[in-house]
């Protein structure tokens, strides 16, 4: 309905080997530096672009805005006190840092969680993928200037906030998935409350079907760009909706299920496309799975039982040495806690894996040239981005 | 024991002589006892004998008061506690070294005797400066007695850790 | 399952004991260096480890080494498998696999950067990565001391005294003693 | 695509007239009730134990003074800088009293930047009445609250014999109990030896037996001896017994000791290298008090000698405490380590009788007096100078000295401390080995709510088939009135006891005359008090020493009036071993003071 073929006669040619010689002298090419602070961006990051006319020819992920030396950090924090730093490294979806965090400090230190916790831990986590997918197609609309979805969405998280804190004690780090356990019980009244919230969720994301998924606009705009050629999953390390996108149904919770995912009857949404509109796709039907898991997950939750293992005195708590590697699926894909020990009271190594770092730095670099700048935005977007798992 | 002390009557001078001479009797027992006990619980019949030298110091008080010197006379019932009060002038025979125990003994069952006669007696006695002194002395041996149950406790039960 | 994809390739590629200690469904297993691509070869062509999980270093400062660590994930059984290799710490060069996966070139870059081992031939391993403009020994290195470095370039906030109650209740409670 | 698709996006404008769901004032809004707001702490209930302070991973936390120091509370009290604070909460968690938590309190406005570093409690904040915010759920988990169970040899096993009861801690059971600590060290100010007992019990942890027998034997010659019998006040002071157990340090310190072997102890302790002084130090008595003393002198290098009247060393350890609490192996290993120091003991000989104090002090440059409490009070009712009346004191002497003592069918025990407990268990057990069966009355002055043995003494007497009657004041021993076994003692007779202490908390007995009983024995034992026997002073050096109270006046360091002469342990202070082991400490530090300074004069 709507085609605009820019006019690319102007534009230098490639060089035998088909790559282009970017040659800043010669008043051809320009450098255009997205962020680290701007509406387009993911976060703390910039990619530092090479256009030419309105068309981009290289790009360059630059991290390390808020690199604060987690990993680094824990080597000399005991094991509890890494406990309260680990969620900070992602601020939208934090439950994951703690949830692997502890895993791999139980499993090395061989504590069996009780079975309320493991149910408790699905929630959270399930309810901070449902937030963390609001901001990202919240973020996807307004990287293409649709900025009421994301007051809507933003609006959407913020009650369901209001139910991490009553849960929690906390909005955003919620700190409440500790080594050994989590550190309370549901509170009276809540499954009604998040009833409330999962059906105001509904309401709003029926609106945003209609002015976002089916606006012409957006699908002008998402269809067809940003493509990832599903061949290139496993040699960049996508996971996630990113790979589901491209019709392989990667998903930790169905390939390793972990907690209580083995107990809960859900289908991992897919699309082929593998476009900007069919990853965004991807995470719109997930937040159902989400709702749908969380009604779930309160449902058969358990009426009562403890909430903590027994644990050594955490101030001098000393694990055996080893190695492990704890994984969960987060709302952009396979995270991961790689922690190594020594026997002391520290950990000798912590190596999170974050999605991102896989999907941002690798992957962007090789999708950016020949996109418009205007779409870089939305393709980082639909990449679902957040930095600081990159840098850490 | 003369008759006139066995009736159920007597006087305010009388009762006054009794007390005094019991405090004195008492008083010049400790002093006289000082130096036959050993060093090491010599303290306590030093602050023995000074606590009835205060006494006594209270009783000459007393008799110099216009208003008591006024009601020397007057006839008061006797107190049944008199007998024994009376008895403790005599004071007993503790042997050449008596040890902190006994002393303790003799120096409580005294307090406890003197405490129910000043009760008595100011039970007895009408609103005025002579039921207040009476009042007041009773529980000076109160207060006194409770101070040497807490000395005998300590020294006499609290080894049996 | 782990087992028999061990025992497949164990002699051929004269590798460690196999260390299933953690939980179900993950091993880690040593490898000699020269072993390094052949294995990571064939576990992603054969054995069906086509996806690279990670790849970090430990510092083993005190045995004078680094262990790199390749986590492999096979997703059709389900299996992780890490592989580990010892290099000389002073002497702290890898080989790169880069063209295994080419999104190890962004692991490699980063141990560069932040463990100071080299990966030659690795696109853009020199390239600043996440410290622009560091100066210092690299920081992830077990010599590294954040507290020392924070001290340096930070200033504590003035005032802040702590007392600890055993000592303090010695000053107090029996100074002579 | 279609024109549908064109046309979707404007339905948005249906929620134009919508009520806006923004907060309207984001100001007052009430956080939920678990938020992680500002902190309150109940300055009452707060110990001052820094486990806050030790959790916090943003170093926010200092321990700042409060109040004064007092058993059990540092009064140091923590004060938060909100400027590094991260409502993580773990302070709260840890809280060994449960006196820190938090509010749902989280807007706070001021100018000064330093006001947001505040003591909790101390400086006072709206939100410190907060019902609300963070309470952590299902009290203290962060470190243990339940001590690891001693285990003990049955009741119906040891009835019949002095063995030791108490199995001590295997590695596995210690390790659990030690990991409980959280190395406050509040212990450490009410110990009266002052014993690292944070750093003891860590070598437990790490397995470092040798360094933790050194660490006790730097404090405590008496380690083992303690390690089975200390009246513990450090575990009063435990910052674990407010949710919790106290931990057992007791059965800890013993755990090091069982761990070592006997002959790497000297080498451990180890001897400072230093030259003899040549000065030489005489004790009267070689109790707890009188041996630490000599084990420090000797290590300073002095030239020390015990003089001990009984047959053996080790005082009211050996002829006090009954052999089933404190075998007399784990008496002679301590006293071993001492001799090794190069004192010399020297038993058998009663100062005052064969050797003079005026004889002492001539051949000494200081002389130390440690005779303890080994004279028995009696109560003095009617009927106690009976032959068949005993002191527990004197009768616990004989049956460790081998002697022959009666062994009755029953008997009555007047006293509710341990050494009534020791005396009624000790003759319980020789009576089941002489007649098969049990049969002794305790009956004690005191109330179970006030009583002064040990808990687990009376539960232990009890196991072993002892009656034991709290608030029973004694009248009278009965004895037979007339017939072959006139004078025999046929019981004792007693009052209840209404109340013991008056309004203010001092002893004033109340008895309720109408409450009569008569408990049949025909032996009655006292235990009830101890005295020193002084007599061995002579009289001219009591009529010139200065006394306080009963006992020889001493200053702080144990010196008496007399230059030449201190006094430790329980003839001063006490009464219990770990009180005397600090005596000795104190006495031996202020002779070396004072010897220096006579050896810097003569030079």
């Amino acid at each position: 309905m709507f085609s605009f073929q820019p006019d690319r006669s102007q534009y230098p040619a490639p060089g035998p080997d088909g790559k282009l010689e970017i040659d800043l002298e010669t008043g051809q090419y320009l450098k255009l530096w997205q962020g680290p602070n701007h509406p387009g961006m993911t976060g703390n990051m910039s990619v530092e672009l090479t256009v030419c006319g309105d068309e981009v020819v290289e790009g360059k992920t630059h991290v390390g805005y808020l690199h604060r030396g987690f990993e680094k950090l824990m080597e000399r924090r005991s094991f509890i006190q890494c406990f309260p730093i680990v969620c900070r490294i992602c601020v939208p979806e934090p439950d994951f840092n703690e949830y692997c965090y502890a895993a791999a400090v139980e499993n090395l230190a061989g504590i069996e969680v009780p079975e309320y916790a493991n149910w408790m831990r699905t929630l959270i986590l399930e309810m901070g993928r449902f937030n963390s997918y609001m901001m990202a197609i919240g973020g996807m609309s307004g990287a293409l200037g649709l900025g009421v979805v994301g007051q809507w969405l933003t609006y959407v998280r913020d009650i369901m906030l209001d139910r991490f804190e009553e849960l929690t004690g906390a909005r955003i780090y919620h700190m409440f998935i500790l080594p050994g356990g989590v550190r309370g019980h549901l509170p009276e009244g809540f499954k009604d409350r998040m009833e409330e919230v999962l059906k105001t969720a509904e309401r709003y994301l029926a609106d945003v079907d209609k002015v976002m998924f089916s606006n012409a606009v957006y699908k002008r705009r998402t269809k067809g760009v940003g493509y990832i050629d599903p061949k290139l999953f496993e040699p960049y390390g996508v996971t996630g909706p990113n790979a589901r996108a491209g019709g392989v149904a990667k998903d930790v919770r169905k390939d390793a299920p972990y907690l209580v995912y083995d107990q809960l009857d859900f289908e991992v949404p897919t699309e082929t496309a593998s476009d900007i509109w069919a990853r965004t796709n991807v995470r719109r039907r997930d937040i159902d799975v989400s709702i749908d898991l969380i009604r779930q997950i309160l449902k058969k939750f358990p009426k009562g039982g403890e909430v903590m293992a027994e644990i050594p005195n955490v101030l001098h708590w000393k694990i055996p040495r080893g190695e492990t590697y704890i994984k969960g699926e987060s709302s952009r894909g396979e995270y991961g806690y790689y922690l190594v020990t020594d026997g002391s009271g520290y950990p000798r190594r912590v190596n999170v894996r974050g999605p991102s770092y896989t999907h941002a730095m690798a992957l962007l670099e090789l999708l950016i040239p020949g996109t418009n700048i205007s779409d870089v935005a939305a393709l980082m977007v639909s990449l679902h981005t957040y930095p600081p798992e990159i840098e850490r | 024991m003369s008759k006139q002390k066995l009736s159920e009557m007597t006087t305010i001078a009388e009762i006054l002589e009794t007390a005094v001479g019991f405090e004195r009797a008492a008083e010049a027992f400790y002093t006289a006892l000082i130096p036959k006990v050993s060093k090491n619980v010599r303290y306590l019949v030093e602050e023995l004998a000074e606590e009835e030298a205060e006494h006594v110091r209270i009783f000459s008080e007393l008799a110099e008061n216009p208003d008591v010197h006024a009601h020397m006379a007057d006839a008061i019932t006797r107190p049944h506690a008199d007998r024994k009060f009376s008895d403790a002038v005599h004071t007993p025979e503790l042997g050449d070294n008596p040890d902190d125990q006994a002393v303790l003994q003799y120096a409580l069952m005294r307090e406890h005797i003197a405490m129910e006669e000043y009760t008595e007696l100011a039970a007895n006695t009408e609103p005025g400066p002579l039921h207040d002194a009476f009042q007041f002395l009773a529980n000076e041996e109160r207060k006194h007695k409770a101070e040497l149950e807490a000395i005998y406790y300590q020294i006499v039960h609290s080894g049996g850790v | 399952m782990m087992q028999a994809i061990y025992d497949r390739l164990k002699d051929r590629f004269q590798l460690g004991a196999l260390d299933v200690r953690s939980r179900k469904g993950l091993a880690f297993v040593d490898l000699r260096r020269e072993f390094l691509r052949p294995v990571l070869t064939e576990l992603r062509d054969v054995e069906g480890f086509t996806h690279l999980i990670l790849l970090t270093a430990v510092d083993w400062i005190e045995d004078e080494r680094f262990q790199l660590t390749y986590l492999l994930n096979n997703r059709q059984k389900n299996l992780d498998l890490g592989l580990r290799l010892r290099l000389d710490r002073n002497l702290a060069i890898g080989e790169t696999i880069h063209d295994l996966w080419p999104t190890a070139a962004t692991y490699q870059r980063e141990l560069r950067e932040m463990f100071g081992i080299a990966f030659p031939g690795s696109p853009r391993v020199d390239e600043e990565f996440i410290l622009e403009g560091w100066t210092d020994m690299p920081p992830y290195r077990r010599d590294f001391d954040t507290l020392a470095y924070s001290q340096q370039t930070h200033a504590d906030r003035e005032g802040r005294e702590t007392s600890d109650p055993r000592e303090f209740m010695k000053q107090i409670l029996y100074p002579k003693d | 695509m279609s024109f549908k698709d064109v046309l979707s996006p404007f339905t948005a404008w249906k929620h134009v007239l919508e009520t806006p769901v923004t907060i309207k004032d984001p100001l007052t809004r009430e956080a939920a009730d678990r938020y992680r707001g500002f902190h309150k702490n109940d300055i009452e209930l707060c110990i001052g134990c820094s486990s806050c302070e030790a959790i916090c991973q943003n170093a926010a936390i200092d321990m700042v003074p409060v109040k004064d120091p007092k058993e059990g509370d540092s009064g140091l009290r923590p004060q938060i800088d909100y400027g590094r604070c991260c409502w993580c909460a773990l302070c709260v968690d840890i809280c060994m009293t449960g006196s820190l938590t938090m509010s749902n309190e989280y807007i706070w406005f001021d100018e000064d930047p330093d006001a947001f570093r505040f003591i909790p409690g101390v400086d006072a904040k709206s939100w410190d009445s907060s019902e609300k915010g963070y309470r952590r759920e299902g009290g203290r988990r962060l470190s243990g609250t339940e001590r690891v169970e001693m285990r003990e040899m049955e009741p119906d096993l040891r009835i019949g014999n002095f063995d030791e009861i108490v199995a001590g801690y295997d590695r596995a059971e210690a390790v659990l109990e030690a990991d409980r600590c959280v190395e406050c060290g509040l212990c450490v100010a009410t110990c009266p030896a002052h014993m690292d007992i944070p750093d003891y019990i860590k070598t437990i942890r790490e397995g470092d037996y040798e360094h933790g027998l050194e660490l006790l034997y730097n404090s405590n010659p008496f380690s083992e001896v303690c390690g089975r019998v200390c009246t513990h006040n450090c575990e009063t002071a435990c910052a674990a017994r407010h949710e919790g157990d106290p931990i057992a340090i007791r059965w800890l310190k013993r755990h090091i000791t069982d761990q070592v072997p006997y002959d790497r102890y000297v080498d451990i302790v180890g001897k400072p290298d230093l030259a003899k002084t040549g000065q030489k130090i005489a004790i009267i008595g070689a109790g707890p008090g009188g041996l630490t003393a000599a084990f420090d002198l000797a290590r300073m290098g002095h030239a020390v000698t015990v003089y001990e009247e009984k047959e053996k060393p080790g005082g009211m350890m050996r002829y006090g405490i009954p052999e089933y609490r404190l075998p007399y192996e784990s008496l002679d290993r301590d006293i071993g380590v001492i001799e090794a120091m190069g004192v010399k003991i020297k038993c058998g000989v009663r100062i005052g009788k064969d050797i003079s104090m005026e004889k002492l002090k001539a051949d000494n440059d200081a002389v130390v007096l440690a005779i303890g409490l080994h004279l028995g009070r009696s109560t003095r009712v009617p009927g106690s100078e009976s032959p068949d009346v005993e002191k527990a004191v004197e009768l616990l002497r004989r049956i460790t000295a081998g002697e022959e003592v009666p062994v009755p069918k029953k008997v009555v025990v007047i006293g509710g401390g341990n050494v009534a407990m020791d005396i009624a268990r000790s003759m319980a057990r020789l009576q089941k080995q002489r007649h098969g069966e049990v049969g002794i009355t305790v009956t004690a002055l005191e109330s179970f709510d006030h009583f002064l043995a040990d808990e687990e003494e009376v539960v232990e007497s009890r196991e072993e088939g002892i009656e034991i009657l709290d608030s029973r004041g004694p009248q009278e021993v009965i004895t037979v009135k007339s017939g072959k076994n006139k004078g025999k003692v046929k019981g004792l007779r007693t009052w209840r006891v209404d109340s013991i202490f008056d309004e203010k908390g001092r002893f004033n007995p109340h008895y309720d005359e109408g409450d009569e009983m008569v408990h049949d024995g025909e032996m009655v034992i006292e235990a009830i008090g101890q005295v020193s026997d002084v007599s061995l002073l002579g009289e001219k050096l009591t009529e010139a020493l200065e006394w306080n109270r009963g006992r020889v006046k001493i200053d702080h360091d144990g010196r008496t009036s007399e230059p030449w002469l201190w006094a430790a342990g329980d003839c001063v202070k006490g009464p219990d071993v770990i009180n005397a082991v600090a005596d000795g400490h104190r006495v031996a530090q202020s002779i070396n003071q004072v010897l220096v300074a006579m050896r810097e004069a003569k030079a």
